[in-house]
C-alpha cells in the first residue's frame, strides 16, 4: 500500500514508531526472538533515520536483512533474506559482551522501578506459581549492551478472577533475570564491574519514559494523544517520576506506516497487543 | 569427548537413542522452531529414558514434549516456548510448577562460555555479565571473583561437557562428516563440548558430493549418523520444510487442555502410536502435508501461507 | 574493535597503511608462506613506521621483511622462518640477536586465548599448559592461580586486543565483507579482537556475488579495503597463485649476505623502488611470471614444478 | 615406481619407518609445520598398520589429506588435497587441551635427559646468541598431549670451527621450549596440572629411545644396523640409559618404501639430513 493513501495510524504502529526513534544511526542494534514489535522498530530505523545502523536479527543472526513477512517464529529462514551474511550465536553475544553493541531491546512481565526485568519466574524461582519462559541471552546483555531500550504492550494491569490488579510495573520483583540500573541489594552497575550503561528508554501502549538520572527511577516524558499521567499511575504500582514537561509522542509519517504495513503483511506484531489497545487510531 | 573413527556410523533411531542413558546430561541441538532433533526424542521418550538434565539456549516444542512424558530431571536451557505464535509451553509450566523437574534457568552467553570451557579444556571461563542479576541464586556452582588484572568482580562459570548431544542436520555422510546450515544455533558447541554426538539427517551422500557441500562438522566427533528425512517435524529444517504450524496448533491445544489430554490425544497417537518414523510420517499427513511444507519454495506468497491459518493462540 | 558502517571503505595502500601508527601493536594476518598481506606491509616499510609490536602465529618473510627495515621494536610471534625450505629468517635473527627488538615469543594456542580474551570482552583466560616452560619467564604479564573449582595450578593470560589487523584475503566487496578461503590461521581472531581491521583482498567484487560466495567476515569489523592483486606475492594466495619460490630464493640469499647487501639489493629494489604495487608487479617479473605463479591450476605436475629449481639453500 | 624393483632403502626412509611405528591405530595424530619426516611417518601409517588414525596436517589442518607432493612449506593447499574437510587452528589446540590428541611429534635444537626441548634461543633468551624460529604450537601442545614422539636428524654432533662439540641432546637446555617429563626445577607433569602424558619415544638418525620409566631419563632401545651404542654415547652430552637389551631396528618392507617415495617426489624430506646420512643405505 502507498503512502498516499494512509490516513491513520493504529496504536501499535505509533508505538513500534516510538521504539525505532530510541536508535541512534551507526551504532549495532539487536533484538531478542519473538519480538516482532522491536524488529518493525528496527527495520524502520534502518530505512528512515538510521540507514547505517547494523540490523542483527533475532536468532538468525542475520546482518541487515530485508524479509518479506514477519513469521511468529524467529528461527526461520525468511529473517535471514536479503542479508549478505550471517554472524553466529557466540559473535553476537561476544560483541555486546566487548561494548560493542549499541542497542537492544528487552521486556518483562515484571519490570521494577530501576528497570530490573523478570522472565524467569513469578513466585519462588525454584517452584513457581508461573514459570516464565526465560531471559534467553537478556541477562549476560543487559549487563554488556551499551543501552537499552525496554518495551512493552503490557502496562495496563488487568483485574484477576479474585479482584487483585495484576501489575507489570511492579514494587517488588520475584527474579532479576536481566538487571537495570540498581540491582537487588542496591548495587549500581559500575560497582558490579558492568560495562553497558543500561535502560534509558522504555516504550509502552500508555507512554514513553525514561530514568530520572539522580535516583534511576522510572520517568514519564511523553503520552499517547489517548492516555493521561492517571492511566499511567493506575497502572503502575510503584511511584513513578513525572517529567516536568510531559509531551505528547510524535506520530509517524504516512510513509513511515507505509513502510510498518509492508513489513508485516501477517499483522503477526499485534499477537502482542490486548484486543482493547489493538482498537486505537490516530488520524494523521 | 573421545575421538570416533570407524567408518560406517549408521543407525537406527532406536540404537542411535539408546546411547544415551538414564540420567546423563543432553544437549538439544537447534533451536525456538528450528531444525531440533524431533524424530531421535520421540525414541527417547518411547524407550521410556529417565531423570536427564537437559541443557541449552532457547527452545520450544522439543523441551516441552520431553516434559510431558517426565523425561527430563533438570532444565537448564535459557528459553522454553513458543515466542508469540502461541506463547507459554503448557507441559514446561506444568513440570516446573509441580516441582517435578528442577528449574536451572541459564542465559545464552553464560552456557557458551561453559560449553567453551569444556570445548578448550579448561575448568572455567570468566564471564563479566550475570552479576546484579538472580541467576546466581539459580546456580551456587558458579564463583566470583576479583581479577586480579583489573579487580573488578567476575563471575567464573564452570566447564560444562554433556553427556550426549543430539542433533538433526541436513546432511552427513556415512563416517560422520556433517554439513549444518545455519542458524547453526548452539549445535557447534554442543558437538565439541559432548562426550558423544548422535546425529539424524535429512539426506545421507557420499563423502564426495559432502565435500563439495563443504561440511563443517569432521567425521571423529560424531558417534553415531541416522538418516531420518523429515526428522525435525514440526520444527523446520531448510532448506527441506518449513515448520507445521497446523500440527503445532493442535500439539499445543492438545498440551493447554492437560495433561491427560496431551497423553491421550498427542503422545498416544503421535509417539507411542506409530511403529516406525515412516509411520509417523503418514500419520501427520503424508506426502500431501510433507509437500505442503516443502513449499515454501514456491515465492514468497507460498511461504506465506504456511503462516497464516490456522491461527495460533495466543497463551 | 569499534562498529564500522560506511558504505565505501575502499582505500588506496598508502590511505590504508596510515591507520597504522607509530607504537601501535600489528596483528598480521596469514602465516608461514601462505596470504600474508605483503603489500600493505611494504607500504609500512615506505612509510617508515616505527616501534611496532607484531604478534601472531608461525611467521615468514613477512615479520622477517619488517625486521630488516627496523619497523619492529616487539616481536610476539610463535615462528619465524622459512621451514625446511630456507631455514632460519636472518633479518629476524639479527634484529633478535643484536637486542634491537625485543623477543617475546608466544606460543599458539596461548595468543588464541589471549586473542578470545579479547573477543569475549572478559580480561583473561586460563591456560593449563605453558607451565614448566620457560615462557612463563619471557612473559612477566601471564599471571598463576590455584583453579577455584579444580585446586590445579592454571595460567592466566591476559585479554590482547591488536590496534591493527593487517590482512590479505582473497574476496571483498566496498563495504568490508570479505570472504576468506582456509586455511584461514589466525586471521578470523585477529579480526574480532582488533581494533581496526584493514584488508588487501585479490578482488573487489560485488555484494550480490560475494553473497553467493557465501562470506566470513561482516563489513562492520572491517575499516578499509584495497583491491591489490598478488597482494601476498612472494607469498602464496590459492586459488590464485602458488607462492614465489625463485623470488623467495633470491631475497634469501639476499637477507643471509648480511644487512647492507639485503638494503642495497633487496629493499631498494623491491620496496623503495616501485612507485606502485603495479610497478612491482612487473619488476618481480611481470605477465609472464604471474601466469607462472598460477600454473598451480594446470594439474599436480605443473604445481610439483614450482617447488623444484631453483633449489632453497638450508640455513 | 613398485614395490618389486625396490632393493634398499635409505637411512631417511628407515627412520621416517620407526616414527611410524610409534603410531598406534584409532589416534587422532598431528605433526607440526616445517616436518616432511612426521609428515611421510603418519601418511604410512594411516596406509599400514594404523587405517584408522585421524591424520590432522601440519598447518593447514587438513583431515586425512593425500597430497600428490610435499612441498617445502606447511601453509600450501597441495597439502590439504583430498581431505573431506580442514578444521580451524583453535580446534587443533583445543582438541589437544581437552585431552583428545592421541600423538604428536615434536623436535628441538636442543634436547635434555628428560625430553625437555629447545627450539627458541641459545644463550640469554633476552638477547639470544642464536635466535632459533620458535616453538609454534609446540609450548601449549607438549602440556596437553597425550603421547609424544621426539624426533631429530641432528642427534650427531659436529665440531664447531672452534673445535668444540656442538651437541644436540645437552646436559644444560637454554630454554625449556616444550616440557618433557620434569620441569627445571624437578617438578613433575602430573604436578604441574598437566594432563599429556609426555614423551615416550625418540627417533633420531642414531638410534630409537624412550625414557626410563622410574628416572624419567633417555634410554636407548634400538640401534641402527650401522650404529654402536658407542656412537650414541658419543655424540650426547649427557649420560643416556642403555637398556638390558638393545636391539637393531626393524627394516620397513619395499610396500613401505614404496610409499614414501610415492609421498615425497620432491625428496622434500631430505633437507632435513646431513649429507653423510643421506648416504646411508640399507638392503632389504
Amino acid at each position: 500500500m502507498n503512502a498516499e493513501q494512509i490516513t491513520y495510524a493504529t496504536l501499535t504502529e505509533v508505538m513500534i514508531y516510538q521504539a525505532a526513534r530510541t536508535i541512534q544511526d551507526g551504532e549495532l542494534v539487536f533484538h531478542g526472538y519473538g519480538s516482532p514489535v522491536p524488529t518493525l522498530a528496527m527495520l524502520l530505523a534502518k530505512r528512515t533515520h538510521a540507514s547505517h545502523m547494523v540490523h542483527v536479527e533475532g536468532a538468525t543472526y542475520g546482518i541487515n536483512p530485508d524479509p518479506p513477512f514477519l513469521p511468529p517464529t524467529s528461527n526461520d529462514w525468511s529473517l535471514e533474506q536479503g542479508s549478505v551474511m550471517a554472524i553466529g550465536i557466540s559473535d553476537l553475544f561476544d560483541i555486546a559482551a566487548r561494548g560493542d553493541m549499541g542497542r537492544m531491546f528487552l521486556s518483562g512481565v515484571q519490570v521494577d522501578r530501576h528497570g530490573n526485568l523478570n522472565v524467569t519466574a513469578i513466585g519462588d524461582p525454584d517452584i513457581p506459581r508461573v514459570k516464565l519462559p526465560g531471559s534467553g541471552g537478556g541477562c549476560n546483555l543487559s549487563g554488556d549492551v551499551q543501552h537499552i531500550t525496554i518495551w512493552t504492550t503490557g502496562h495496563r494491569a488487568l483485574t484477576n478472577k479474585a479482584g487483585k490488579r495484576q501489575f507489570r510495573f511492579v514494587k517488588h520483583i520475584d527474579f532479576i533475570s536481566s538487571i537495570g540500573h540498581v540491582s537487588r541489594d542496591g548495587i549500581s552497575r559500575q560497582a558490579l564491574g558492568l560495562r553497558g550503561g543500561g535502560p534509558d528508554w522504555v516504550v509502552t501502549e500508555l507512554g514513553v519514559f525514561d530514568f530520572d538520572p539522580v535516583t534511576h527511577v522510572l520517568r514519564l516524558r511523553a503520552l499517547y494523544p489517548d492516555t493521561s499521567v492517571q492511566d499511567v499511575l493506575d497502572n503502575t504500582e510503584f511511584e513513578p517520576v513525572i517529567a516536568s514537561e510531559v509531551s505528547i509522542v510524535p506520530l509517524p509519517t504516512p510513509e513511515h506506516v507505509a513502510l510498518i504495513r509492508r513489513f508485516d503483511p501477517l499483522r503477526t506484531h499485534q499477537r502482542e497487543f490486548k484486543s482493547t489497545d489493538l482498537s486505537r487510531c490516530f488520524d494523521l | 569427548m573421545a575421538v570416533f573413527t570407524s567408518e560406517n556410523k549408521r543407525m537406527s533411531l532406536a540404537e542411535a537413542a539408546s546411547i544415551v542413558q538414564d540420567g546423563m546430561t543432553i544437549a538439544i541441538g537447534g533451536g525456538l522452531s528450528w531444525r531440533e532433533p524431533m524424530a531421535l526424542l520421540r525414541e527417547l521418550v518411547r524407550q521410556g529414558r529417565r531423570n536427564l538434565h537437559a541443557v541449552g539456549t532457547a527452545h520450544g516444542v522439543d523441551v516441552d514434549l520431553l516434559c510431558s512424558a517426565g523425561v527430563i530431571d533438570i532444565i537448564e536451557e535459557s528459553y522454553v516456548g513458543f515466542e508469540q505464535d502461541f506463547g507459554m509451553a503448557p507441559n514446561f509450566r506444568r513440570a516446573c510448577e509441580s516441582g517435578r523437574v528442577q528449574v536451572h534457568d541459564t542465559c545464552c552467553h553464560t552456557i557458551i562460555q561453559q560449553l567453551r570451557a569444556a570445548e578448550y579444556g579448561v575448568p572455567f571461563l570468566p564471564v563479566r555479565s550475570v552479576q546484579g542479576t538472580d541467576f546466581l541464586r539459580l546456580h551456587p556452582e558458579y564463583k566470583t571473583m576479583t581479577c586480579p588484572f583489573t579487580d573488578l568482580p567476575l563471575v567464573l562459570v564452570p566447564a560444562l561437557a554433556p553427556d550426549v548431544a543430539i542433533i538433526h542436520v541436513q546432511y552427513g555422510d556415512a563416517q560422520g562428516n556433517l554439513k549444518i546450515l545455519p542458524p547453526l544455533v548452539a549445535d557447534l558447541f554442543f558437538i565439541r563440548a559432548s562426550k558423544h554426538v548422535i546425529a539424524s539427517v535429512e539426506k545421507i551422500v557420499s563423502t564426495d558430493e559432502l565435500r563439495s557441500m563443504e561440511p563443517n562438522v569432521p567425521y571423529f566427533w560424531v558417534e553415531s549418523v541416522v538418516e531420518a528425512p523429515y526428522g525435525a517435524h514440526p520444527t523446520s529444517c531448510y532448506p527441506f520444510y518449513a515448520y507445521d504450524r497446523s500440527h503445532l496448533t493442535s500439539y499445543y491445544h492438545a498440551a493447554q487442555a492437560g495433561p491427560d489430554t496431551f497423553r491421550n490425544e498427542y503422545l498416544a497417537q503421535y509417539v507411542f502410536g506409530p511403529a516406525s518414523h515412516g509411520e509417523y510420517l503418514s500419520l501427520i499427513g503424508g506426502s500431501a502435508k510433507l509437500q505442503k511444507l516443502e513449499s515454501w519454495k514456491d515465492g514468497d506468497d507460498a511461504w506465506r501461507a504456511l503462516f497464516t491459518a490456522p491461527e495460533g493462540a495466543i497463551a
